[in-house]
């Protein structure tokens, strides 16, 4: 049994947090598209110690026939940890946090992407945690609709996605692991940030109404910083600085 | 193929009623349709609740074992949710494990009851580390309705209020006769049909919803918990009033609650 | 571990059982028609402490295909217990007993249904056991019948079902639980009580051949019996007085 | 296709002998095929029985292990019977778990065991409420020539009563060399034809019977066990009859028995 | 937990192994075509202690049918032991040695059918190890090659197949029980035996290219010693001596 | 269609090719891709190791936890090898439990490990019969490029090479820091096509091979393993060369792993 300790105090006097950010800023990131080679578009990205892996295939033909819509494409969102990517470590196969994490994600994608251009088709995204440090849900997402773009996907916009969370009162961006499991609320928010439109929100936790609208707030700004880093991402690989 | 094209008009109707601001059963569209509770249902269970909202109907059990602790809350008793969707509840159900619509709702009502701490787990501890009360509520799901998310809800949380711990069955000492539930943790579940906000969906509305969310809340009006679902987007805007509007809708379903058990 | 304790005696000088019974006497019965939406056929069924759901969808298409009959329909039972139901929690899932109860189950159904005029199609029985209190298959079995009237699917009979068992020495109707689980044997029957053909019958126990005739004797007076109360539930449902 | 036309004339000749009150294979309605039992053919197993009657052939093991009893039955040891047909034994069956059929065939064969009681599971007990042994009867069908139920029964019986108790081992004072069995469940297996009943129906019989009925007796020829199967019915009288012949066949076949091993 | 122990010599000063055999000197062998009624085809063998059965299947039509090749029949090759078939009674299901063990046989076997004469079908091979006593996966290709023939499939040749190894520094053939438990190497082989092709080649152990090459040599003996075995049973059936 | 007919032309031409001595990717025949190993990948792995072989790609990770030794080796540890093709590695695996494929290849390299006694299991005892360490070896496939069971292995004795006791997080008194491996465990894999034997085959030449063969050799030289797969056969020379050019082929690798840990 690893435990990740709870600190004395979550913000110093200075407002700095454990790690030394200030409140409003995100770890740091890496993005990188189209990494793999099998798959039609892929991506990899670290956030803080995350490092995740996303792969796209298709549109392509659904197996089994019976899921083909006869109108649209269907996503396929498949979110997964590798055994070593925890602390301690993880039986392989998806539990049922794995389960809902692939649902939300897979809807919060949906809304982005044109599937009425791809009748009778799938899009199968694959998500694999290597390493898991808080926020792995949204980081996913971020990196799955990169790749999704990667493989030439018609979309909207981009999902961008963090959390934001609550502790020693305060609301905060990105949560890293001991503000994760001791804080006070975590809220996962993805979106299209062009248009603000917001495809995923999840709470856990004790907040008020306006600390939730002050939450969701902070979350888009670092949606927005996610986004840069998205569009940089592919623009290195595509040119048209 | 017939049947199809009278599903496709019925919702078609359906949206513009919306639009227009009422909906078929002439419900308004913040409005929820009756809830009938009956604790006790189950005398084998420890607690037990059925519950109808509208014609959606759920059978919910509360079972009650002792067991080692979690490793990592040596100190507290285990809370297991599950959630079945039985195949009788609808034709597009199948016999089986949970899919992925039975594990989001119990993940949800799950969430509910931990994050509202209506369960105090440190009370269940029988011996510190090794020996704990296991809780398990199973969530039945017979008729589908719609809303399951709140109905599920409801179901679990009186399930619960009324169990009672089997201290002789175990042979332990009894510390309460029952478990001591402060708060109420209750779900409202908005949908978004086109300019139109709606709650306590039925089933042929889902059919029709754009985009899904569900707020949870305790009875000191506190948000513990929120659920986006289905594809579709909410702003800002809607989802503060939605916060606000099922902050409101909860106080009520919680007195209807407090009143039948 | 819940345990029924087994009484000094199974009937007392009066010839009254542990519940106050003759030795011919059903439980308390209750049978409502009709009882879910979603369903095309449904009853509800309270004997004793028993409570149980039947519903029933079809003739409907069969996936997957190959399990086609081409010239009738087929009939899935679905025999399953609420984890709740039981003394001691039941894990979700089908067991090896469920299974059994499922197959003799469809079976006795099955000879009551004119499945020819449904060729390539299945009708599926599902039953729930939401308390349990002896009894549980034969009572799921009158009840999917009430279910299949009510999705009028069209039968030669009701299928009633009850059991009788041997208890100090004697031949009794419709076991409960001490009865049951302490008793010297049980046996379940199920009949068209028009023409009295039998079309469920298992036995567990030690019996002469004239203590298992006198059983099936006993059986069909239950089973009498609850086809009036099922045509009771389907008269108050659909008129016809 | 062609295959099936022939299997349909097959089938038709076969009902028609049968009204006509004899069979195929030129048995009379009631006769049994020849029955082998080969005792103590797997020396890795505790005790075994590769049975066959006529061409059907079933492999049986029995294991035996010590383990935790039961809660509800501490002082008692564990019989665990297992049916398996294999994929090699019909064309139509498929490797993996155990379906229905497999399923019905353990349970039965259990119960015939159980119910006459065959193995005094109280003289298993090592120590009570801590250690017992287990007994695992494997019932393996490698060619399905119709007739499983009895053919299993028989095998499984047999190989119980060969088996011994291995004791080194496992490092236990020896009680007994061999499992102690008193009485000998034998099931008998009638299939109802149009006006004909006929007993140890072959697999093309078994196409085209109505209904069935296995009537497990034991030595003391009281009836332990009876299922029905098919769908199709029974009358009462035709019952009594059944259980009248089955009672008769399996003194026959409970002779052979002991006269194998 | 039953151990097979450790002998202090496996090959006494007359160079004799433990159960009296010559280096290289197969076990006892004897095998019956044709055993099974229901199979197309079926061997039993035994060899030493172990107890075997193999059927055959087919070419028939490949369910679920995206399996199919369009040009040729696939195999389907399931190796599985009876729970009773070891000294420590072996849970139901195939654990991961099986299917690496199906895998290679199914590999081993495809090399001598003339596959392409059969487009779009399945060969199912199934075997059933009765009783297990060291080398069961070579003797189970050797039933089932044998099933395959009297299944009337067009083959190059039969395969035969045994294994070698290494005890007290020496190679010998066709290892027993506490050879194979407590060896140094096993050298599992299987070969069409008038090319002397080999199909089928596992290591396990350590040795040296030389020592390899001795031991695929006197394997292939052994094969061959199989091949005749195989020859008669199937002449023994079929007359045509 | 179009797409697999120019699969089949570029099929053709590989294969032409390696009938003359050479390959697409202009290697020679017995010829590895770049190889690239990034240890210690993973933080909260014990072990990591991420390795690339020309664009196949692997991330393993070793994780230890104490537990009990099996029945029959009490005084050793606990080795677990897994392979998981992950669907994100190539369009035709699928999610779900590990199928044939990634079966043969986590067994191949559990045994390069075990057989080459490249970890001294009994160092790993803790308590004999009751207590020793468990070492899980998770190779996870991400993009497969052709020839995993070399880069498999790789990729898992790196992450061991470079493995890390976890004593304190299981209060142990620390005995080695590392996993203490005296040699190096290495898989050479060489494809026959036509006329020529390949090594390191890409994901194409795997496509027109005809049978394969694996040999693992260990630091002094030695073969600790063979595994042939595939439909096609060999002949006694084939395997005697491919035995000394793997072993050749190996010393190159395992140089290269040292030079990178």
């Amino acid at each position: 049994m690893v435990k990740v300790e709870k600190p004395d105090e979550f913000i110093d006097e200075e407002g700095k947090r454990v790690d030394g950010r200030d409140l409003n800023e995100l770890r740091p990131v890496k993005i990188e598209a189209n990494v793999l080679n099998r798959a039609d578009g892929s991506c990899y990205i670290e956030l803080g110690d995350n490092k995740i892996y996303a792969a796209v295939y298709g549109p392509r033909e659904v197996h089994p026939r019976h899921l083909q819509e006869p109108d649209r494409a269907i996503v396929r969102y498949k979110y997964s940890m590798a055994p070593f990517s925890v602390s301690d470590r993880k039986r392989p196969g998806p539990g049922r946090r794995s389960k809902e994490i692939s649902k939300v994600s897979e809807e919060a994608l949906e809304s982005a992407i044109f599937l009425e251009k791809y009748p009778k088709s799938v899009i199968d995204v694959f998500v694999e945690i290597v390493e898991s440090a808080a926020g792995t849900r949204t980081t996913s997402l971020t990196a799955a609709s990169v790749a999704c773009a990667d493989a030439g996907i018609p979309m909207r916009d981009l999902i961008a996605s963090c959390a934001s969370g609550k502790i020693d009162e305060e609301i905060v961006l990105d949560l890293n692991e001991p503000e994760d499991n001791h804080g006070d609320a975590d809220v996962p928010v993805a979106m299209m940030p062009r248009t603000e439109d917001i495809t995923l929100l999840q709470m856990d936790g004790d907040l008020t109404a306006e600390e939730i609208d002050e939450a969701i707030d902070l979350a888009k700004e670092g949606c927005k910083q996610l986004y840069e880093e998205q569009k940089n991402a592919l623009k290195s690989k595509y040119g048209g600085k | 193929m017939d049947e199809e094209i009278i599903a496709e008009i019925e919702k078609d109707y359906i949206f513009d009623l919306i639009q227009k601001g009422t909906r078929s059963d002439e419900r308004n569209l913040e409005e929820y349709r009756d809830i009938n509770i009956e604790t006790n249902y189950v005398k084998k269970a420890d607690g037990s609740a059925k519950v109808s909202l509208g014609d959606t109907k759920v059978v919910t059990g509360v079972k009650m074992e002792t067991g080692e602790p979690f490793e990592d809350t040596p100190d507290q008793g285990v809370l297991i949710t599950n959630a079945e969707l039985n195949a009788m509840a609808s034709p597009v159900y199948e016999p089986g494990p949970p899919g992925k619509e039975a594990t989001e709702i119990s993940r949800v009502v799950d969430r509910g009851i931990r994050e509202s701490e209506a369960i105090d787990l440190k009370s269940l501890c029988i011996e510190e580390g090794e020996e704990v009360w296991m809780v398990f509520v199973d969530v039945h799901v017979i008729d589908q309705g719609g809303n399951l998310f709140d109905v599920s809800m409801i179901s679990a949380i009186s399930a619960l209020l009324t169990a009672e711990i089997p201290y002789e069955q175990y042979d332990k000492d009894p510390e309460a006769t029952s478990l001591n539930i402060n708060t109420i943790p209750v779900s409202c579940t908005a949908l978004k049909c086109g300019n139109g906000i709606i709650y306590d969906p039925t089933y042929i509305e889902e059919r029709i919803g754009e985009t899904r969310l569900t707020v949870i809340t305790d009875s000191s009006e506190n948000i513990v918990g929120m659920q986006k679902g289905l594809g579709g987007s909410w702003t800002q805007e809607e989802i503060k009033e939605v916060v606000k509007t099922s902050t409101q809708k909860g106080k009520e379903i919680r007195k209807t609650i407090k009143s039948s058990i």
